[in-house]
């Protein structure tokens, strides 16, 4: 029977191994500076989690995530800001007590907006929400009026240059290009430590499987299935009577929930934020990750991302020229000759095999093997 | 559904529809009736507007003036999906299935319920949802293939599932666009079979270019030639008329 | 705002505008009618556009040094040179990648441009190895400097003009080739019908490979008069990629009239309000209204209504 | 080919070419330490620098590839020469400098990240690096969390003083003021019209401009702009420009905004023999792009020009392009970042030990006689002393000095009543 677990095998060995790699081999292997490194990379492993949500199951391609990326960041950051901001260590400033770059731009009371960032749990909240509403709002506006593909694409890639303007030319309110750095403590624990960094990185790890779980969780309702069906047959869905663009903007909002949290990770796990995660080049990358790994594949997402990640650090340390090279020639061979990404060479290379290969062993010993794979729920046809 | 339903007059009634197309008139003022169980064909040239007219019903098309009333609702005004849900099927020319979906989620898919989006999220299989997925397949020959993806599926099987699919929604009014095009003729008189069953205590409205098939199923035809109604009546009556024969029959 | 100007003084600001808006408007023009013809009739995205506008430029630079330093006496007229080859260049590198690239993802518009995202991240990082990360100036000849005087108090740049005259012939030009010509009528065959098109005897594969290569050559002969007003280095083309598809998008991507009704909106827009406010504050606002707008109207200015 | 992979510097003759040349200043300077017996590793580096008998490790951070690799390429072959100078002439407390280089990537996280690794895994003693403020912000904490030392090559907005950096550039009322004072006095300068790139050196360096004009100087701002990063239509506020006619024009536009803005002011007819500018923004490196035809005879301020007529500087000038090539040019941050391994060095030999906290101690007082600018002496604040000039952009490309300072300027990058 089809579905009726929570993971198929190939899903359990993906989720078996990733748990083992982010949460016993990278810790026991890696240095704290190395881990840090992988803590980046996972919270690009979120948007890619989203865009498989919405890109792949959707259909929608959203040039835009940075812009959720980057708001769920700022939201992490103005806590952190204002907490770093104290008028103990803010002494030297005109006005004590706000965050430095606001007195530098003679700023001389805290913004309204950025009153609620007192507050550990509203911040929570907004990081939660504020990139959902705005994914809404332009998701409604869009899909209601059935803008989708490229245009799509095109007016979320401008929604992400309008961010980025409006974030460097008010650096009163958000820091500006320089974005909000020195970021120190969490209610009072400070996240710079070599172990501060070691318990984030376990933090986040148990955050993304979380997402990863409830991505798989939504992939199996109804929902996944009409998410699905509307990317194959947008109009057969909308004329079994349901409101497709409803279902786009769920998978918009989710997609940009999901970026956000990443982002809030990132500030944690970086220590700042700023507008070079909400431009365009951020946006197109992670969508890029997404593809690497397999657009269709929840954990190919995550499994790209590490890996296009880790290539870049490694080519930029040894060969910076080369890097850009490589990473153009990686989109150029995803699209030609890897559509499905990485997710799609597993399934027809390294997959088949194991199928084979159980086939293979259970035909000999049929008898002791039976039991088992009939568990294993061999391919569904 | 429809058993004890108060019957009336006429299902669907269609009244000065005119749709145009940067100044093209592709239906122009056009107006025809469909009673209760009514078997209605629509007939015509390439370019007499057949498919355009489906669209305007089913919310695809904005109409430019004009109103369709269905059960006394007026449809012109509805979204695709509410005019689904006021009880109007739709199946396309060229058969809209979910590949990368097996037969059962493709049906399951058009089961009539949980058709918003925490209404799907919270979506149980349950054993009723199971029993009508297995019937409906019965009755499209794809009982068999249930589990199978729906890319292999033969364009035949294509055809049947995307009636099955509509049948499941169990609408009042179902609309079929050629839906016997490019079938072998085993195939044909399967589908005609199929028809014969699923038209019980509900109306119809199939377009369609087979006159063997459409003999054998209209109880009412109707020509159209360039979006306006050439002749309206029983398969005999329209068969007759020189109007239409001048235009569609006689070549 | 207003009360320290004087009468006079206003008109010539608005006619100065008036005229600055229009020189952003020739720009835009030129952006985009290159990526009109490739993004709306062939449906390509392409985000490449903005190195082939800098291949464009870099020839342009080559050829300068080449005149300075061989054939100085005619150097007064290397830019026309100039143009041919920036033309040349562009469209043999788009025909290149047509060939290699884009042919392969007709059915995958999405994929097109993650394509040619990554082939505009490997010509950028081929620009820097080629001609090194610092910008280069091109030394314009004597003639397109400086300004006519029209009154007292109204002058207008000369390469302004000649932008404005440069871009009306190219727009001529590409209309004609697009709606009179016979390989217009081809190109427009194969877009609304590839098969049918095939089949009445249209080598369709070639067609594409020359729209691609038109396309492209267009943005080389572009990015040849930008050297004129703006800066050339690697990465220079990617910041022109956004603006030139929201012109193309906004003004309804089948059509080429849209595309410059578009761009006049657009520019007029623009320089109006960076008279009253800051820069950063009018390209915002400029943006936004464009967004908010296609999201209204998302198929733009000027498309046509069809059945679909 | 790109500039950082010619190697010239491989080829024995060239080498001791520059041995000898770049021996000169120095053997002036350190007779003694350079061949003395190198003392003890263990004695002078106690926190487990990447410091070995022969051999002591620095870094150099800077972004090769993406939109800063324009402006940083100087910068890298600035300190690349300083450092083979130092190594020719024996090196650091007897020990070769051997440099890691990162690339930053104009990505500030890859800054943060790169200066980690730079100091967590590589332990290097000293990083050469970072150039737009964001790159500093973004690598500040790690420096000082890690306690690392920073030598900053760029003029920068100020507001900011630490430990772990010394700031061989100018902060901003150093190159500001006195550029303002000089044009108000020659130029008759009353009103001004401020133009910038939309970021926060800009429109902090406006923020003290436009006091000092109004408040010290008593003048009046004409107007104010700013434009974003890459923006490259200016003919609105050329326009403006025109109308209101401003004694002079202050810019501070960055980048390849500066190659449009330029050009399109010529091709408006403000001829910038007539119409003063003062730009804080344009050095050599810049002009490169802009073209000499379209600036010669705008002013800039800054504290070093590639045509100061010192011996320091002749010998400078001639050793980078041994190394870099003839058809390079020198602008004031390319200077500021050959000080850094210099400013390093002595301190190092000062304190007599490469640990970082008593280099961060031995800092202040350090003087450099031979900097190509003149002489530079580090402030107990960490920033230099230095002078500021004003010169003329000439057709060729280059400046023409025209004035400088009589005496040093001190650094004060928390300027009382700029604020």
């Amino acid at each position: 029977m089809i579905n009726s677990r929570f993971f198929n095998r190939s899903e359990l060995i993906g989720f078996l191994s990733l748990l083992l790699l982010l949460a016993v081999i990278l810790p026991f292997f890696l240095d704290t500076f190395r881990l840090n490194l992988v803590a980046k990379y996972l919270t690009y492993a979120f948007v890619a989690l989203g865009l498989v949500m919405c890109w792949g199951y959707g259909g929608i391609l959203s040039l835009g995530q940075g812009v959720f990326f980057g708001l769920g960041g700022y939201c992490m950051a103005m806590f952190l800001k204002l907490e770093a901001s104290s008028v103990a260590n803010t002494k030297i400033q005109s006005t004590p007590g706000i965050p430095d770059f606001m007195d530098w731009n003679q700023i001389t009371a805290l913004p309204m907006f950025w009153k609620p960032f007192h507050s550990l749990p509203l911040t929570i909240i907004a990081i939660l929400l504020v990139p959902t509403l705005l994914a809404f709002i332009i998701g409604a506006a869009m899909f209601k009026r059935r803008v989708g593909g490229v245009y799509f694409a095109i007016i979320t890639q401008a929604i992400a240059a309008i961010a980025t303007i409006l974030i460097i030319g008010q650096q009163g309110y958000t820091g500006g290009i320089n974005g909000m750095t020195d970021l120190r403590t969490l209610n009072g624990w400070d996240i710079r430590t070599d172990h501060a960094k070691v318990i984030l990185y376990f933090f986040e790890v148990f955050v993304l499987f979380a997402c990863i779980i409830t991505a798989q969780f939504i992939r199996l309702t109804k929902l996944g299935r009409i998410l699905v069906a509307m990317r194959e047959q947008e109009d057969r869905v909308r004329f079994s009577g349901y409101s497709v663009a409803n279902f786009k903007i769920f998978a918009f909002c989710a997609a940009a929930m999901f970026a956000s949290i990443g982002g809030a990770m990132f500030t944690l796990q970086i220590g700042f934020m700023s507008p070079s995660f909400v431009g365009i080049v951020p946006s197109i990358e992670m969508v890029i990750y997404t593809a690497v790994g397999g657009r269709m594949s929840i954990f190919g997402a995550v499994y790209g991302t590490l890996l296009v990640n880790y290539a870049k650090t490694m080519l930029s340390e040894s060969f910076p020229e080369l890097w850009l090279f490589g990473l153009g020639g990686l989109f150029i061979a995803v699209v030609l000759f890897f559509p499905s990404g990485l997710s799609g060479i597993w399934r027809d290379h390294v997959a088949r095999h194991i199928d084979r290969l159980i086939a293979m062993r259970s035909e000999k010993s049929k008898r002791a093997w039976a039991i088992k794979s009939a568990a294993d729920g061999a391919p569904a046809e | 559904m429809l058993v004890g339903h108060q019957p009336k007059e006429f299902l669907l009634a269609v009244e000065g529809l005119t749709v145009s197309f940067d100044g093209f008139k592709a239906v122009n003022d056009l107006s025809f009736y469909v009673e209760e169980n009514e078997i209605r064909v629509i007939i015509g040239p390439n370019g007499a507007g057949k498919t355009t007219v489906l669209d305007l019903i089913c919310g695809k098309t904005k109409a430019t003036s004009g109103s369709v009333q269905f059960r006394g609702k007026e449809l012109t005004k509805l979204k695709e999906n509410q005019i689904v849900q006021a009880g109007v099927g739709r199946k396309f020319q060229t058969p809209s299935v979910y590949d990368d979906l097996t037969v059962f989620e493709n049906l399951e898919i058009s089961y009539p319920r949980g058709r918003s989006v925490f209404g799907s999220l919270m979506f149980k299989r349950d054993a009723a949802v199971r029993e009508r997925v297995e019937e409906v397949a019965e009755m499209i020959f794809l009982k068999d293939r249930l589990n199978m993806y729906a890319d292999v599926l033969s364009h035949g099987q294509k055809q049947w599932l995307e009636i099955g699919m509509l049948l499941i929604q169990d609408p009042d009014l179902l609309m079929l666009d050629e839906p016997v095009a490019g079938m072998s003729v085993s195939e044909r008189g399967k589908t005609a079979e199929l028809l014969n069953t699923i038209i019980k205590n509900r109306s119809v409205l199939v377009i369609e270019h087979d006159m063997k098939f459409v003999e054998d199923i209209a109880h009412k035809v109707t020509v159209l030639h360039q979006g306006q109604i050439l002749s309206e009546g029983t398969m005999e009556k329209v068969q007759n008329d020189p109007k239409v024969i001048e235009v569609y029959l006689g070549h | 705002m207003f009360g320290d100007y004087s009468i006079g003084d206003l008109g010539a600001i608005f006619a100065m505008q008036g005229f600055a808006g229009l020189i952003l408007f020739s720009v835009y023009v030129l952006m985009a009618l290159g990526l009109a013809i490739i993004f709306g009739q062939m449906g390509v995205i392409n985000m490449a556009h903005g190195e082939f506008m800098i291949l464009g430029a870099y020839v342009t630079w080559m050829t300068s040094s080449f005149f300075q330093s061989h054939l100085p006496s005619l150097f007064s007229g290397y830019f026309f040179v100039a143009m041919i080859l920036a033309f040349i260049a562009s469209g043999a590198l788009g025909m290149l990648v047509e060939w290699a690239l884009i042919r392969h993802l007709y059915k995958r518009p999405l994929d097109t441009l993650l394509a040619t995202w990554g082939l505009s991240l490997i010509l950028q990082q081929a620009y820097r190895s080629v001609f090194g990360a610092r910008e280069v100036g091109v030394e314009l000849p004597q003639w397109m400097m400086g300004s006519k005087q029209v009154t007292d108090t109204i002058e207008v740049p000369i390469n302004g003009i000649f932008v404005m005259c440069l871009t009306l012939a190219i727009t001529v030009v590409v209309a004609w080739i697009m709606y009179k010509s016979r390989w217009g009528k081809q190109v427009r065959a194969v877009v609304q019908n590839r098969v049918m098109a095939g089949a009445v005897g249209i080598n369709t594969e070639k067609v594409d490979r020359y729209t691609f290569g038109l396309g492209c050559g267009i943005a080389g002969i572009a990015g040849s008069a930008f050297t004129m007003i703006g800066s050339t280095g690697p990465t220079s083309g990617q910041l022109y990629i956004v603006d030139t598809f929201l012109v193309v998008v906004f003004g309804g991507a089948a059509s080429l009239f849209g595309t410059i009704a578009s761009a006049f909106t657009i520019s007029q827009a623009q320089s109006t309000m960076e008279f009253f406010m800051s820069g950063s504050m009018a390209k915002v606002l400029t943006l936004l209204t464009i967004v908010a707008i296609l999201m209204i109207r998302p198929q733009g200015l000027f498309a046509l209504k069809v059945r679909k | 080919m790109s500039d950082e992979k010619k190697p010239g510097l491989h080829s024995p003759l060239r080498r001791k070419l520059l041995m000898g040349m770049a021996a000169l200043p120095a053997m002036s300077l350190l007779p003694r330490t350079s061949f003395a017996q190198a003392p003890a590793t263990s004695a002078i580096n106690t926190t487990g620098l990447a410091v070995t008998d022969t051999e002591v490790t620095v870094g150099i951070l800077h972004s090769v590839t993406g939109t800063m690799a324009i402006s940083e390429t100087g910068s890298v072959q600035a300190e690349k020469l300083a450092i083979d100078q130092i190594n020719a002439m024996g090196g650091v407390l007897g020990r070769k400098i051997k440099f890691i280089q990162e690339d930053g990537a104009s990505d500030w996280p890859t800054f943060a990240e790169k200066a980690k690794k730079l100091l967590v895994n590589d332990k290097v003693a000293a990083i050469m690096g970072c150039w737009t403020s964001a790159s500093r912000k973004a690598v500040l904490p790690v420096m000082e969390q890690y306690n690392g030392m920073l030598y900053y090559p760029t003029f920068y907005e100020g507001l900011e003083q630490s430990k772990n950096v010394i700031y061989t550039g100018q902060e901003a009322t150093q190159q500001i003021l006195a550029g303002l004072d000089w044009v108000s006095k020659t130029k008759n300068g009353k009103s001004y019209y401020l133009i910038g790139s939309d970021y926060i050196w800009p429109r902090t360096s406006m923020k003290i401009a436009r006091k000092h004009i109004e408040g010290k100087l008593g003048g009046k701002v004409a107007g104010e702009e700013y434009f974003p990063l890459g923006h490259t239509q200016f003919n609105s506020v050329i326009n403006k420009i025109k109308l209101t006619k401003p004694d002079v024009i202050y810019a501070a536009v960055v980048g390849g905004s500066n190659v449009a803005f330029y050009k399109q002011l010529k091709a408006a007819g403000i001829d910038l023999s007539k119409q003063t500018m003062l730009t804080i923004s344009v050095t050599e490196d810049e002009i490169d792009g802009i073209g000499g035809e379209n600036i010669a005879g705008a002013y800039a301020c800054m504290k070093y020009f590639q045509s100061l007529d010192n011996p320091n500087n002749k010998e400078f000038v001639a050793a980078f392009k041994k190394m870099w090539g003839e058809k390079t040019v020198i602008g004031d941050v390319t200077q500021a970042a050959y000080l850094g391994p210099w400013l390093w060095k002595m301190t190092v030999e000062k304190a007599g030990s490469f640990d970082i906290d008593k280099i961060a101690a031995a800092s202040a007082g350090i003087e450099f006689t031979k900097a190509p600018e003149g002489y530079v002496k580090i402030h107990p604040n960490h920033h230099l002393w230095s002078k500021a000039r004003v010169g003329q952009a000439q057709l060729d490309g280059q400046f023409k000095v025209v004035y400088e300072t009589p005496e040093l300027i001190e650094p004060d990058p928390f300027p009382k009543g700029y604020q």
